[in-house]
């Protein structure tokens, strides 16, 4: 068996990291900072994520081709993402004249 | 094709835990590291829907979205978040015990793990509980005041199936460790072969961190508006 | 009563041609490409057919040129099928400034057609040549699709939500309307026929339906009914927003987004109203979901359409 | 030349009774589980394509009613799909050959290829309870809200039969991607891997990376149908079109799932019966990856109409063309392949002419509804009907019959008859081509998929492709009863009667347990066939 063997110290490193992180994720959560929240704290669980993944996972410690396994699950994740957004962000801008239509002179006068 | 007969064919000696279709156990550890890999990789897809609707109905109903956080309970959300990366600790620890031939702490790291996991079902428990409670379930009987009823209701959809599934996954996780904390008990591993342990270790860690993404989605965006 | 074994559907619409001119180019593509592919093979498999069980193969590995333009030239050529493509769509997409405009409501298994002069068909849907008619769609409960293959147009009609189909007939005459996203079991039921009709014909068909109202003042009853103007009155004194001059108009949200007052906003606010509040008033309107169906909104949407002060009508 | 006789000792025959089958680990065996499994279900999905055509012989809804006629596209397409197709090539050849081709003993995981059966005849009973228990009638997409709030069937037990066939699918995939990758002979790099490995390979990604989330969508369409908790339904502030993106962000990649084996099958029969590597190796090689990958990407166009943004469907458009490179490149390939060679006219070559003619034209009609302002016109009608045959009927179907009679001696041991099989050969693709061709004409005439009923000018097409699809059906019964045949009465086939190259021709038919007695090493490509002196036969 060749799996690399992570110190303690690591691992408690580590874990009081992702407390850390924790902490300052509940604490933004009660600033308001307008649009920024939702980027913060998705960037705060990112970074959280990464830590899990390559140190309690030994990913940092793995072959290329781990990496590339966990780096494919998360690009077609963002394809899943961002591909439907482009339809639902993109859906009001073919505008045309709103008062389009040839409305019955009849109708018109009020 | 050369006949030349492989190396490992003369190697003679196997070892017990060596399944017939891998040469060595290296080439199993490999090979079961990568498919617990590529079944991770499956989950984060499954997961990946449901955030995909998250994230659209999010864009659609911020107000909505803000409304619905703010029914959640952040503290016990918040215990939940520390009690499961402390399982994720114990767990790595766990690993860490068997890669280096400590049964005995590889049980006590395993039970730990196990013990937090209960706590952190428990807890789901009573948050559902509770809002089972105020009728914040949707369907038929969703009760909710406020003008984005309709769309607070998607918010909690989206909210018991991100939770559920991954409670789901916990018991799942915590059925696994009772058996591997068993067979640790058996003194069935060593540091030639723990692949179990470390398997079981990858799924727990990864249950993790799809709740270190819903913690925050779910309890703690828009609350300060 | 079948006539025979039709290749082609009839050209009714100005944008049919354009279609059809598109499907024409790729039938000939496919043709080149099935024929030198089928053709390649065949003469292949003659030609080096193997003489002797012993016979083996040339020893050709492959060749970057022949790669390189075997995938160079076809994807130049998908090019120009994608911007060529594009560009039509974007015609039948995007209606003109000026048309006639028709409300559609898709429901299980019919459709309902209104005008803006009052007249109400089912299944059945008059049209003038040569004028270019907007259809608005909706749907009252499954997902349906307006098709009309003769003038090669269709849009699904989304419960929820409106879309809409443009068409400018070419050609008088009775065409197929079909139903084409599967509804379940009338399905195929679904259908009926679009009458295009000479002006002058279009005109007298028109003022054919004595007594209807118009779908505007249908919507100034159902505003009435609904009591809607004891708040939206016409000067800003109420307590919900005037709605004179509003259709088309840029409102600013309690939020502070703006958006354009269209057809899909109004709707909105008439059965989610505090999902885009305006700026400046409370959010005391209460939905109107069920108590206005969809051809009801439809004429209220109408009728504010029709809320235009004099200096600001068109 | 003598008569070979069958080896005393092979897979079939080391262990009997009822239990060395159900609980084998043999990865062969379970092949023939899985092979025994697609074809009930492939007669039981082509039984409701004949009811559908019979019906649509007259225009009149005249035989079933429209409640039962909807059943049956449903039921055709669940079961085709899910059920047979997308199983077929990778369970049934790839379960078989993946492990021979590498010089490998069995798969990876082999419990787990026991498991992945089980789960799949799981799936398929709770989706034939559905069907017994009364059907259900919203098309094999489920589109919302009919499929949630409209339809009185029983979609949350054929959801949860897709649902589990699903996991059966990932776990088959998981297997071949980590087969491929750990346990290849010594020397057996990856460009001196197969080309059907390849193909395989990328079907496993798709198959891990999508499945999951069909697995998700239906999972929330089955509690938007039993809750309604408002995630696809419209009334209740949630989008219908969100679950169109979710079904098609797996349904158009299943699509490659179910050709790209078949393409893998192609380019080992080619090569064979030339005698002759297959031409451009590694662009064949990296274009099954292209189309896995770029596969992800254009999913949308099966929405074009479907009340999205223009400005995505144009993004979508592009990037559907930009698929078609890669299945145009390994088109121009195969057909180089033959250029100097020495053909060898055998059935599965037959069967592989077959594939490469529709699949152009399957291919080449998909640029019709790829372009968009087209595809506004044909989308739901019966020119998309006919598309799709040409590509999974014309293409998948006729890659699995080629690998299946190429294979077949080495599974069995004994030849198929082969006078039969280039007259299936011919059957299948004329009756096929007598069944979709009018369809092209008639979706272009406008007629709606999913129409019980239909204008009486459309009768004559619909007639011909009726009489072509009976053709089809007999096309399809000929290899079964052969086939049967064969396993007795067959010609002794030898280890290599084609004289192929590959491991899984280097051991005896049918293979021994752990198929190769000692590990193979390769020093070699995969198709050197120039290097030979004579055929083996």
């Amino acid at each position: 068996m060749s799996g690399h063997v992570s110190p303690k110290t690591v691992s408690y490193t580590i874990f009081a990291s992702l407390m850390v992180l924790t902490g300052i994720t509940v604490a933004v959560a009660f600033i308001n900072l307008g649009p920024l929240n939702f980027p913060v704290a998705l960037s705060i669980a990112i970074v959280k994520a990464t830590l899990v993944i390559l140190f309690f996972m030994h990913v940092k410690y793995s072959s290329r081709l781990t990496k590339l396994v966990v780096a494919t699950g998360f690009f077609f994740l963002l394809i899943l993402f961002t591909l439907t957004m482009t339809d639902y962000l993109s859906r009001g801008w073919l505008t045309y004249p709103v008062g389009a239509g040839a409305p019955p002179a009849a109708t018109q006068a009020h | 094709m050369s006949d030349s007969a492989s190396a490992e064919a003369s190697a003679g000696r196997h070892h017990a835990a060596l399944q017939h279709q891998f040469d060595t156990m290296e080439q199993q550890q490999e090979s079961a590291t990568l498919g617990m890999w590529v079944f991770l990789v499956t989950e984060v897809m499954f997961f990946g829907g449901l955030f995909m609707a998250y994230l659209l109905y999010r864009v659609w109903y911020p107000a909505a979205w803000a409304d619905g956080s703010r029914e959640l309970d952040i503290l016990l959300g918040g215990v939940n978040t520390v009690v499961l990366i402390g399982s994720s600790l114990t767990m790595a620890l766990a690993v860490r015990a068997a890669q280096t031939g400590f049964p005995r702490a590889t049980v006590n790291w395993l039970l730990a793990t196990m013990a937090l996991g209960g706590v952190f079902l428990v807890i789901k428990v009573f948050e559902y509980a509770h809002k089972v409670e105020l009728n914040h379930v949707p369907g038929p009987n969703f009760v909710f005041e406020g003008p984005h009823a309709r769309q607070v209701e998607i918010f909690l959809s989206l909210y018991f199936a991100m939770t559920g599934l991954h409670a789901l996954h916990m018991v799942i996780g915590f059925g696994l460790l009772s058996v591997i904390a068993w067979m640790a008990y058996k003194r069935k591993f060593s540091p030639e072969w723990y692949a179990p342990v470390e398997m079981s270790g990858l799924y727990w860690h990864f249950v993790d961190i799809v709740w270190i993404f819903l913690f925050p989605l779910l309890y703690l965006v828009d609350r300060a508006h | 009563m079948w006539s025979g074994l039709p290749l082609f559907p009839e050209q009714a619409s100005t944008v049919a041609s354009q279609v059809d001119n598109l499907y024409f180019f790729l039938v000939a593509l496919t043709l080149v490409f099935s024929v030198l592919i089928a053709g390649l093979m065949v003469f292949f498999a003659v030609k080096f057919r193997a003489r002797n069980t012993a016979q083996v193969g040339a020893p050709i590995t492959g060749s970057v040129p022949l790669e390189l333009l075997w995938s160079i030239v076809p994807f130049g050529i998908s090019m120009v099928i994608f911007a060529w493509g594009a560009t039509v769509f974007f015609t039948i997409a995007r209606p003109p400034d000026e048309t006639i405009n028709i409300y559609a409501v898709g429901k299980r298994w019919m459709w309902k057609f209104q005008h803006i002069d009052g007249q109400r068909e089912i299944n059945e849907l008059h049209v003038p040549v040569g004028r270019p008619v907007k259809v608005t769609i909706t749907s009252e409960d499954v997902i349906h699709d307006l098709y009309f293959p003769a003038f090669r147009v269709k849009a699904d009609a989304i419960p929820g939500r409106y879309s809409t189909v443009w068409f400018n007939a070419t050609r008088p005459g009775e065409y197929h309307l079909f139903c084409a996203e599967y509804c379940g079991t009338q399905h195929s039921g679904m259908t009926g026929k679009v009458v295009v009709m000479e002006p002058a014909a279009y005109q007298s068909w028109l003022s054919g339906g004595v007594g209807e109202m118009s779908l505007a003042a249908r919507g100034q009853r159902t505003f009435q009914d609904l009591a809607c103007h004891t708040c939206h009155m016409e000067d800003a004194s109420g307590r919900g927003p005037s709605l004179v001059n509003l259709f088309g108009s840029q409102v600013k949200l309690a939020d502070g987004r703006v958006v354009t007052a269209d057809e899909a906003y109004l709707r909105e606010s008439t059965l989610n109203p505090q999902a885009r509040l305006v700026a400046g008033y409370q959010p005391l309107m209460p939905t109107f979901q069920g108590l206005v169906n969809e051809e009801g909104l439809m004429g209220l949407i109408e009728y504010i359409k029709s809320l235009q002060s004099a200096q600001n009508a068109r | 030349m003598t008569t070979p006789l069958l080896p005393r000792e092979h897979y079939l025959n080391i262990r009997y009774g009822i239990a060395s089958w159900l609980l084998t680990k043999d990865h062969k065996r379970i092949a023939l589980l899985y092979l025994i499994g697609i074809t009930v279900f492939f007669v039981l999905g082509g039984a409701f394509a004949v009811l559908i055509r019979l019906e649509l012989a007259t225009p009149a809804g005249d035989m079933v009613s429209a409640d039962t006629y909807n059943k049956l596209f449903t039921m055709h397409g669940v079961v085709m799909v899910f059920f047979f197709l997308i199983p077929s090539i990778p369970a049934v050849l790839g379960n078989f050959l993946v492990p021979m081709m590498i010089g490998a003993r069995d798969l990876a995981f082999p419990k787990l290829n026991l498991i992945s059966w089980y789960i799949y005849m799981l799936g398929g009973i709770f989706t034939l309870w559905a069907v017994v228990v009364g059907g259900v009638d919203t098309g094999w997409t489920f589109y919302t809200p009919y499929s949630t709030a409209a339809s009185n069937t029983n979609v949350v037990a054929t959801g949860l039969g897709v649902f589990i066939t699903g996991f059966s699918s990932i776990l088959t995939g998981l297997n071949f991607i980590v087969t491929i990758h750990r346990m290849r002979a010594p020397g057996l790099t990856w460009f001196r891997l197969p080309l059907f490995i390849w193909a395989h390979y990328a079907t496993s990604l798709i198959q891990v990376l999508g499945t999951p989330v069909i697995a998700i969508t239906v999972l929330l369409l089955a509690l938007e149908r039993t809750f309604r908790i408002g995630i696809f339904d419209p009334a209740l502030g949630g989008d219908p079109v969100l679950f169109q993106h979710l079904f098609w962000f797996y349904s158009h990649p299943a699509v490659y799932i179910m050709i790209l084996p078949s393409m893998g099958v192609v380019s080992e029969v080619v090569a064979c019966f030339s005698r002759k590597t297959v031409f451009g190796y590694s662009f064949v090689a990296f274009s099954s990856l292209a189309i896995a990958v770029f596969g992800f990407l254009v999913w949308a166009h099966h929405m074009f109409v479907a009340g999205m943004s223009v400005y995505a469907a144009m993004v979508f458009s592009f990037l559907s063309f930009a698929v078609a490179i890669p299945s145009a490149v390994k088109v121009f390939n195969w057909t180089a392949t033959l250029y100097k060679g020495a053909i060898w006219w055998q059935a599965p070559l037959l069967f592989v002419f077959g594939f490469i003619g529709l699949f152009t034209i399957g291919g080449m009609t998909g640029l019709f509804l790829a372009a968009l302002g087209l595809d506004v016109h044909v989308h739901d009608t019966y020119f998309v009907v006919a598309h799709f045959h040409y590509i999974m009927v014309g293409g998948a179907i006729m890659g699995y019959m080629a690998g299946l009679h190429f294979w077949w001696p080495k599974m069995f041991g004994r030849m198929y008859p082969e006078g039969w099989a280039k007259f299936a050969a011919l059957v299948v693709f004329v009756g096929f081509n007598l069944t979709f061709f009018p369809q092209f004409v008639v979706g272009y005439l406008g007629m709606p998929r999913r129409y019980h009923v239909y204008p009486e000018e459309f009768q004559v097409l619909n007639v011909m492709s009726s009489a072509g699809a009976s053709i089809l059906g007999v096309g399809y019964l000929i290899p079964m009863v052969y086939f049967i045949w064969s396993l007795r009465y067959g010609k002794v086939a030898g280890p290599n009667p084609w004289g192929a190259t590959g491991l899984e021709w280097t051991t005896q038919s049918p293979p021994l347990t752990e198929n190769f007695t000692v590990t193979p090493v390769v020093n070699e490509g995969a198709y050197e066939y120039s290097k030979r002196e004579t055929r083996v036969v």
